[in-house]
């Protein structure tokens, strides 16, 4: 089944979230509705709550000690918005429709290849060549192919950075999941193989929901059709596509708010 | 009384070996040790052929056998010097639910050869028959083996515990079992078979008319040191003598 | 498919778990049943007084006193020897070796692992036995022997867990040192042994639980059935384990037997206690790894 | 993993950069190298200690009798062939018995159970390790026995059954505690990009966090079966002894250390004697044989050896 | 003893340097020398050796599996200039002095506060209160001190991944090397902390020796001294000051080069 993403109808609306750790509040009155296509970028200081609101959405929160959340968040799964929290809903279910790729890459401490394989296999029930049909396209979608098709079969740790950093997001879109949760999926990579992720990200938008957490001003503009603006666990600010093309709004905005 | 003979004496005696001996053993190392603190005394077990062993060695004092030295053993140390101070019966036991009270030698002899299987063929229920046997180690074994089954090949089906007590334990609960023990071990807890017709008590071992006996000895290496013959006479004297027949033992005087 | 595989997963791990339970409880209710009526003073100290009798002013007959001091003694010594022998080796293999002497020494270490108790206490034995006939002619199976033996049937334990926690450390944690310009001893000792210390400790309780109990070991290498207090390094002692040993197959009557039970229960709550006080230890490490 | 390729390494003392005439070595090391020899010749002298003692039979060319089938030492027949066969039986089907539950056990605590349950029940593990040997072969003796005999009303109830029983029960805790130290570090690391990937608990431990602890599932196996096959008391008590080998789960068996156990007692400079080496030799060879083939596996399994 | 950058005096030298791992070369042939005043910066494709470079200068690579290295390199350590190679020279005593932040944080899993006391405490030899004062000192700078000057006690995991990287940055800053090698040091933080990470870096020219690798062309106008530019494990250009400060040379020669 092929997600096609269908505009103006919200997909993801959030009312009232609340999330702490240990008693500090790290998400506060979080509300939001997001629904026309385009890429949702999420900007904001160092520390203030942009991993932890996409982790929201998948429940990852819920994996770390101290975990408190108040408040609904509703997602468009199978068609129709649900409650992601309500007890019919397997999160295991809801994380292989809403994937996630982590800050700091996190690749498994095997192979290449298995790295790409092994969830593959466990999540979806592709056979043998079709799972290596797919690593080879994501591999080249996310131009790693020509750095690692000859050493396919070893450890994924010794890989470089940036090299890590495309590894995993190739390991979250192998497996086609509805809704794609970036956390600064470009950070360690240079401007050339940067902007190649963007092209390829605007491609995707086409069939996958994405919400991206960025620090880059010039990446924001050129890839976001919406950006959201956090501070302190808190929405400051939302731009629509106007509010971006203006070419000063952005700058002054983020001045003013840091 | 029997006591004074330890006063002024002083030192340590290490026993071991024999398991059946430490009963009286305890008992005169306790009484000994309450009259006499400066003296002490350890006792451990490891069976007769250990003890052989460790008294040649050296290791121990007074090393204890349920048997003679073998041979081999009085080549190895020829200076090994053994003291008879008890006799021990060995009696073939069942369960106490077996129908069966008596056998003679040739049934037992073709039970523990495996020609006689079942307890219908000797009078008893129709049940398969359970085989108990003891170490080669052991010295009961010894004696029942020679004594009683006429020295003939056991069948190597039969389950092999590794001491008195658990022999108790095995035939104790076991309906359709057969084994044998020292008597001083028959409780209430299992029956022992009259053999050709003679009860196994003690009566019947001191007057001759039970066969299957064996000595209990106390070995040292050369002439015994002035404790450990006092320890010796002691345990031969009167008061070892109630001990040994407290613990189902026959004493030799 | 998937669920097929999933469901069996989850249903055999509740099939062990509870197989598991209920073969444990019937074990512990059959100790209790039988342990617990002969639990009392009587059983530890006999008609011993008291007082004396635990300041081994007066020698204790026919009861569980002696045997305790001298298990743990014996616990103690042997973890003496092993605990730094067997974590020191760990390290090493874990952080230092060369892979060449690495894969000798972990085949070695597991050949270790798999040589029976009693061939430790044969070998104690023997070595006894060689001693007296050439250096030390006045050497004789003792407590010190038995603990060295026991040392030696530990010391894989300690050696496996220690290097398997290390082992297993995330990347990451093993360049912090190298990256500050900690020196790899440093890196080793503040860095990866606490961060390791978790698994170092499974190890060591295991490895105590295993000296508690072992009984062929210290059959051949001087433990008796009746010896009083240990006296001294040198003297031969008594234990739990072996009084049980000894109880079950030379019992002579019913109360006998029962008393082996009660010692059972005694010895299963002395490595209770040892346990206790190895997770406190870890406590407190955590505690300050955590809090200066 | 750390530093094996880093060819020399020293330890200067200070923050100097150099020290011009003999460097110092830091102690540390020394000792943490001498532990490990140390360690290392414990097994040399133990082996050598065997083949010493079982020496005579070898050259004396007897060796022969030590494989035969028979065990009658009074007419000369010396075979431990049964033993070394029952053993064997014994130990690997207790294994077998014991390592799928240990696992069991294991993803049970890790994330298949309830988290109130795992805490409890890792306790109850521990607290089993010190449960003496000798109060299980108790405890079976009165209860497994006689329902065994009852049960299947074939043989007295001494048998490899109920000594596989009770010796899997005893070597669980040793697999289960050896899995779990290694899952408890691999799998926090793993946890969170499994499950972010939308892996199921169960597959997750299954084909990310197990792999990943390879070394403490063959540490659980080399060592469980070394516990099976060292025990001695269990098959003392509960296996009936008889020294043949078995044509059934149901019939009697005896080990080479209960063996050991019912002979050493007895004179000390026989052949019977000797022969008690030789079964030690033999235990110790075929944990041998065990270790490396359980090496081949792995290395084959991993190649690249690396990432643990 | 502060150290002090001389100028106009090589205080890197590099010679024929080749680095492989398990027979694949990583870098090849590298020459450099590096003299004047101002922060290196490295330039060039994820993969291309940027980061083995670095740690070819703390000899780092050595302790990672199938390392091959030839060449020479020298430092200025004391005041001269040695070769890093040589027997004599511990490498311990080296990384002391060439203090390394890694491209992808990692905190040691234990308090905030002992993540930096316990190097500390380690290295140097000051006493508590230094130590302490220390701290507050290198968390001032590196603009975390108001984030978590309330937490310091509590586990340094749960941070969020730009406050970890500016906690790797102050653990070394806090040992005072004379040698800084940065693994992108501001990949994950947002413009505003960057910028003040920047001016930091730029004051701490005076007194480090520094070298950073960095993906954004922004950064490196803005702080580099010199720009070095790899690609497959060679230098492919290298740009002083004048040739930074042209507006077009910089973009134009990447276009061309990646
Ligand atoms: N598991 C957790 N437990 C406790 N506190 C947490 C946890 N995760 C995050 N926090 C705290 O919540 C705040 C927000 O963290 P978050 O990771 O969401 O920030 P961020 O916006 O992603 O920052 P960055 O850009 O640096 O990654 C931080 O102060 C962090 O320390
Ligand atoms: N320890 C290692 N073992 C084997 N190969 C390695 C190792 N370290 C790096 N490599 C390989 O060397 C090449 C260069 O790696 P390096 O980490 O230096 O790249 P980089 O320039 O830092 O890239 P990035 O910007 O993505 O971090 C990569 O192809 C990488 O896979
Ligand atoms: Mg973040
Ligand atoms: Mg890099």
């Amino acid at each position: 089944m092929e997600p096609t993403v269908t505009a103006d109808k919200p997909f993801c609306l959030i009312a009232d979230l609340h999330v702490a750790f240990h008693g500090r509040p790290v998400l506060k009155a979080i509300d939001l509705s997001l629904d026309s296509g385009g890429i949702t970028v999420l900007l904001g200081p160092s520390g203030s709550g942009k991993t932890t609101l996409l982790r929201a959405l998948n429940r990852l929160n819920e994996d770390f000690p101290g975990h408190l959340r108040s408040g609904r968040i509703q997602l468009r799964l199978a068609g129709e918005l649900q409650e992601i929290h309500q007890p019919e809903i397997s999160v295991t279910a809801l994380r292989r429709q809403v994937g996630m790729v982590f800050q700091t890459p996190n690749v498994l401490p095997t192979s290449i290849q298995r790295n790409l394989l092994l969830p593959l296999k466990l999540v979806t029930d592709l056979d043998r060549e079709e799972r290596e049909a797919r690593i080879e396209e994501v591999l080249r979608e996310v131009h790693l192919w020509s750095e690692v098709k000859e050493r396919l079969k070893e450890s994924a740790t010794i890989l470089s950075g940036g090299q890590q950093q495309r590894l995993c997001l190739a390991r979250t879109l192998a497996l086609k999941p509805h809704y794609l949760l970036l956390d600064e999926p470009t950070a360690s990579l240079d401007f050339k193989t940067s902007r190649a992720i963007e092209d390829l990200l605007l491609e995707l938008q086409e069939n996958y929901r994405i919400i991206a957490v960025s620090h880059s001003l010039r990446q924001a503009r050129k890839i976001a059709g919406r950006i959201i603006v956090m501070k302190d666990g808190e929405i400051v600010h939302q731009l629509d596509r106007e509010g971006i093309a203006c070419p000063e709004t952005l700058p002054q905005l983020l001045e003013e708010l840091f | 009384g029997e006591l004074e003979r330890f006063s002024g004496l002083q030192g340590k005696i290490d026993i071991a070996g024999g398991t059946a001996h430490i009963p009286v053993m305890n008992d005169a190392a306790r009484a000994i040790m309450t009259a006499n603190p400066d003296i002490v005394i350890t006792v451990a077990g490891g069976g007769s052929g250990v003890g052989v062993q460790k008294v040649g060695e050296g290791l121990v004092e007074i090393g204890n056998s349920g048997r003679s030295v073998s041979a081999a053993e009085m080549e190895k140390y020829p200076t090994l010097k053994s003291f008879a101070f008890a006799v021990d019966g060995v009696t073939p036991v069942i369960n106490p639910s077996n129908t069966v009270s008596g056998l003679t030698a040739v049934q037992i002899q073709d039970i523990f050869a495996g020609k006689i299987t079942n307890w219908s063929q000797v009078g008893g229920a129709d049940a398969e028959i359970h085989i108990y046997n003891r170490d080669e180690a052991s010295g009961t074994r010894s004696v029942f083996w020679k004594k009683c089954l006429n020295k003939i090949a056991i069948v190597e089906t039969a389950n092999v515990v590794p001491s008195n007590g658990a022999m108790k334990t095995a035939v104790a609960n076991d309906p359709q079992a057969i084994g044998y023990t020292s008597i001083g071990h028959v409780d209430a807890s299992v029956k022992a078979v009259v053999l050709d017709g003679v009860a196994p008590t003690q009566e019947n071992a001191i007057n001759g008319s039970y066969p299957v006996v064996r000595k209990l000895y106390m070995n040292t290496n050369g002439e015994p040191a002035p404790l450990v013959q006092a320890f010796i006479d002691y345990v031969m004297g009167a008061d070892g003598a109630t001990s040994i027949a407290q613990h189902g033992f026959i004493p030799i005087k | 498919m998937n669920r097929l595989v999933t469901l069996l997963i989850r249903g055999w791990s509740w099939f062990s778990v509870l197989l598991f339970c209920s073969a444990l409880a019937s074990l512990l209710w059959f100790l209790l049943r039988h342990g617990v009526p002969t639990l009392g003073l009587e059983l530890f100290f006999g008609d011993a007084p008291v007082g004396k009798a635990i300041l081994g002013q007066v020698r204790v007959w026919d009861a569980l006193w002696p045997a305790c001091v001298g298990t743990l003694l014996l616990v103690l010594l042997a973890a003496l020897m092993a605990l730094p022998l067997g974590i020191a080796a760990g390290i090493y293999l874990a952080c230092f070796a060369a892979p060449r002497f690495r894969q000798i020494m972990s085949l070695s270490v597991e050949l270790l692992a798999g040589t029976p108790s009693i061939i430790m206490g044969l070998f104690g034995f023997a070595l006894i036995l060689f001693l007296r006939k050439t250096f030390f002619p006045a050497a004789n199976t003792s407590l010190l022997l038995a603990a060295g033996c026991l040392a030696l049937l530990i010391l894989p334990y300690l050696i496996f867990t220690t290097r398997a926690a290390l082992d297993s450390l995330p990347a990451g944690l093993k360049m912090i040192g190298p990256g500050l310009g900690l020196s790899h001893l440093e890196t080793v000792f503040h860095i990866l042994l606490p961060a390791a210390g978790r698994g170092i400790i499974g190890g060591v309780i295991l490895a105590l639980g295993r000296a508690a109990e072992d009984t062929a070991v210290i059959m051949l290498t001087g433990v008796i059935a009746n010896a009083g207090l240990p006296h001294g390094l040198l003297g031969k002692f008594e234990a739990l384990p072996f009084r049980i040993y000894f109880l079950a197959a030379e019992y002579q009557s019913q109360a006998q037997l029962d008393s082996a039970y009660g010692t059972a229960l005694v010895l299963l709550c002395l490595t209770g206690l040892l346990y206790c006080s190895a997770f406190l230890l870890h406590k407190t490490l955590e505690w300050r790894w955590n809090r200066q | 993993m750390l530093n094996r390729n880093s060819g020399k390494r020293d330890f200067t003392a200070g923050g100097r950069l150099t020290s011009p005439a003999g460097r110092i070595h830091f102690p540390g090391e020394l000792l943490l190298r001498s532990a490990a020899l140390f360690s290392a010749l414990i097994i040399f002298a133990l082996f050598g200690f065997l083949a010493y003692f079982s020496l005579p039979l070898f050259i004396e060319g007897r060796l022969g009798e030590l494989f035969s089938l028979h065990w009658r030492p009074f007419q000369g027949q010396f075979g431990i062939l049964p033993m070394i066969v029952g053993t064997l039986l014994l130990a690997l089907s207790a294994l077998a018995l014991a390592y799928p539950l240990g696992l069991g056990i294991c993803l049970f605590i890790h994330g298949l159970g309830p988290a109130l349950l795992a805490r409890p029940l890792l306790l109850l593990v521990q607290g089993m390790t010190g449960i003496p040997t000798v109060v299980y072969g108790f405890v079976s003796v009165f209860l497994l026995v006689p329902l065994l005999r009852n049960l299947f009303a074939h043989g007295s109830g001494f048998s490899l059954l109920a000594a596989l029983l009770t010796l899997a029960l005893l070597i669980l805790p040793t697999i289960v505690l050896l899995i779990h130290s290694q899952l408890g570090q691999v799998v926090p690391a793993l946890r969170l990009t499994a499950t972010a990937l939308g892996i199921a608990r169960e597959r997750e431990l299954l084909y990310i966090s197990l792999p990943a602890s390879s070394y403490g599932l063959l540490a659980a196996a080399i060592l469980g079966f070394g516990r099976a096959v060292g025990d001695t008391l269990i098959a003392l008590m509960v296996a009936g002894n008889a020294a043949r080998i078995p044509d059934s789960a149901f019939d009697s068996i005896r080990t080479l250390t209960a063996h050991i156990a019912l002979v050493v007692s007895t004179d000390s400079q026989s052949t019977t004697y000797q022969s008690l080496f030789a079964g030690g030799l033999i235990l110790f060879l075929t944990t041998a044989a065990i270790n490396l083939l359980l090496h081949r596996i792995k290395s084959r399994a991993c190649p690249s050896g690396d990432g643990s």
